[in-house]
């Protein structure tokens, strides 16, 4: 069977071309696979979509918005498209307003739907949320036993950025709390998942089979993030 | 709008905690409970120990703790405003497709956000201003659309001394007439087919005052009352 | 908080009224909820609607089956409503020819995804599978990027009947192996779920949160299995 | 369809584990197979060591290995057929609806299914028998409509010595136009847009008298040969 692991991140990225979708997890500064995307930074790759829960925040850390900054992205699908208080100005943010970035505003909960809907083959679903706002203007609406849905596609990627506590050498993963947030759903959703992992990859076999947070079928890149790594 | 514009009164208005201290008076034994970012949060300080309740949070935490003390905070677990929580026995962790069909399948008893405005028929805007472009809906949209009660908690008027609590809301919705329960710092008003009812009143103030700081009509509650502040523990 | 544990069985299922809607997990002879399906043959509810893989199998344990040969069930909603050999007449196949029991045939991938949806708050799916079979027939087709799909609903159930393998006192579930199988996702999707747990039920804080199969949310009551119970 | 009713012939036809094993010689390193319930199971007998294949079954074991010896059997860990398997390192557990995604994901490269039918068209039925109320269909249309290939093994003609590959289906199909390779007990036929090209016989057989027993035209593939069975090991 195919080696998964790489030595280093600009190995496991080194294939991005230009103009990928890629998805990237974390929520609450946790869960955020920093040094792939410090990776993705330094391989350069232009004209990216990406698909993440916000598109950068104001701190120092790397993030989504890192790639944003250095004109990587041409389009972010998420559910903050400004931030909380208008002081906090990002790199999204000025760019955004400038018109230099697109971005598509989806409610969180219709992100991770989309994001699982294409993990899970199907086609399009029906959910209840944004019903009566804005964001549902120009969508397909369906009464459903009395109450109003409207409609929904899936979000596919050519690539997941994953973050893990352990994996084995198979691929499978495991998350700590709430680290896992969106996760799973990306690792499950992509075409290639890249993986940076917290702890040693420990052979297959070490990891309870009732307790995988991710089968190692969808993995296809696992990096052992080393002691210099991006931590937090 | 210059008719809500009122001369700058000197009268105390509700704190941010005591406000959230009464919506959290409204929550039941054993409800699952879903706190916005900022000053919702502040709902979690108000602790009854006749009452479990069980705090979840968009990123999959289904029954969490306070907020944890910095010295023994674990910087994997935090709650949907970023903030390092407890856990607490019992506790589970969902990925984030898991934990909004938990919102979506409507088992959220009821979630507290923040507010611009909230209208008379239960409208209410919190993802977008004007003038700036784009917004923050987070996960606000789904637990609006989906959970069994939506609680607000906002200033009862803007910077400017405009009204929040409007007719109709002047700014993109959230989610149209799911608003049930409203805290302001002049008082707690009911969402009825009626339109506001004022049912407590910030200590001090008279319904006509806080009716001239009101973008819509009030209707005073029979039981009509001093806002109710935490009993000392 | 309200206490979730029962003593026996026949108190768990004592209020289930005639004419509910179930759901009964298993696969393979393995995680089947037997303990409580005795229950309910015994309690004597009748007209009810199952929600399950099978129908029951030929083999004398007390599985969906007994309820259906007992004539307490009026249909089934399941991906076999024939057994794989003419010569294994279960009741259900007998009672089916007859006319005395309805059923709707569903491809199991569509079953276990009408099942999330209904635990999940989606109005309807769009899924490739059964299209341009009998079955799509007068299903709502659409192309999606050049896919047809049909459109599926969610299945409701007002109960349903759950086996585990670790409890905590507030319902947090774990199972073992394929015993999992349909029931987290059933567990998720009913008004009412009712466990059979196979351990002693521990108290919270025993289970690690990150090894939660189904969270105590969704679990409304707890039977330990005794001693004397149905273990297979 | 008299014409197709031939003598009994005494010629031997390929048994069951042969046929299998001639599927499984065409599975790749690292392929996920999900094999169907019956003669399918079979092709897990065939052991490539030079290839790693990742078992995949609808109750969502992904990753289990042979099947368990009676004495060493754990009840908790069964296949699609019910069957007791063996747990390999690195097997995954999931449940019923995350088992499913995978498949609709288009993420197993083989389904190997029996069937009734097998058309020239692709389409193969193996769900519901005429004269039958009901039927079986499990996991088989999902995997059919999503899998990245599907196999299927079956008897070249019923007890009756009516063709089971056709032009086109008569029973209820199971999905349509996805078969692409067909392994009966006379030979292995790949399905092309000119129908069943035979591609490998059975031993003694000719493709006239294959031709006589099939419901639909053949075609010989130009690398025609006799069938491969399993080199010793």
């Amino acid at each position: 069977m195919k080696n998964k692991i790489y030595r280093t991140f600009d190995e496991a990225v080194a294939d991005i071309p230009n103009g990928s979708v890629f998805m990237s997890p974390g929520f609450g500064g946790v869960g955020i696979p920093r040094n792939i995307l410090a990776a993705v930074n330094r391989q350069g790759a232009k004209g990216l979509t990406g698909i993440s829960n916000n598109a950068g925040t104001v701190d120092a850390k790397v993030d989504v918005g890192t790639l944003i900054a250095a004109g990587q992205v041409k389009k972010m699908c998420c559910a903050f498209t400004a931030t909380p208080h208008p002081s906090q100005v990002t790199a999204f943010v000025r760019m955004y307003n400038n018109g230099e970035v697109d971005a598509e505003l989806i409610p969180q909960g219709t992100l991770a739907e989309r994001i699982r809907a294409a993990g899970a083959g199907i086609g399009a679903f029906y959910t209840p949320a944004s019903v009566g706002t804005e964001l549902a203007e120009g969508k397909e609406h369906r009464e459903i036993d009395g109450k109003v849905y409207v409609l929904e596609y899936p979000l596919h990627a050519d690539y997941a950025f994953i973050r893990a506590w352990k994996a084995d050498t198979f691929g499978n993963l495991q998350f700590r709390l709430t680290q896992r947030n969106f996760n799973p759903i990306m690792a499950m959703a992509a075409r290639v998942t890249i993986v940076e992992v917290e702890n040693d990859i420990v052979p297959m076999g070490e990891l309870d089979p009732d307790q995988i947070h991710v089968p190692g079928v969808y993995v296809d890149r696992l990096v052992r993030i080393p002691p210099d790594g991006i931590w937090d | 709008m210059a008719e809500h514009r009122t001369p700058t009164t000197e009268k105390p208005r509700l704190a941010r905690q005591a406000m959230c201290d009464r919506l959290a008076m409204e929550f039941q034994d054993g409800w699952i409970v879903n706190l916005g970012v900022g000053m919702p949060t502040l709902c979690s300080n108000y602790v009854d120990p006749t009452k479990s309740l069980i705090f979840h949070s968009e990123n999959g935490a289904i029954g969490y703790g306070p907020l944890a003390a910095p010295e023994t905070a674990d910087r994997y677990l935090v709650n949907a405003g970023g903030q390092q929580v407890t856990a607490v026995p019992g506790m589970a962790i969902v990925h984030h497709a898991d934990s909004f069909a938990l919102i979506r399948k409507g088992m959220v008893d009821v979630t507290v956000m923040g507010a611009y405005e909230v209208a008379e028929n239960g409208d209410f805007a919190n993802w977008r201003v004007p003038g700036r472009k784009g917004g923050g809906i987070g996960g606000a949209m789904d637990l609006a659309a989906c959970a069994k009660r939506v609680f607000v908690a906002l200033e009862h008027t803007t910077r400017e001394g405009e009204p929040r609590l409007l007719q109709r809301c002047t700014l993109p919705i959230t989610a149209p007439g799911v608003v049930k329960l409203v805290v302001t710092d002049l008082g707690l008003f009911e969402v009825t087919p009626q339109g506001f009812k004022l049912s407590e009143y910030a200590p001090g103030w008279t319904v006509g005052e806080i009716q001239a700081l009101t973008g819509a009509k009030l209707v005073a509650a029979d039981g009509l009352r001093e806002f109710r502040v935490r009993a000392a523990r």
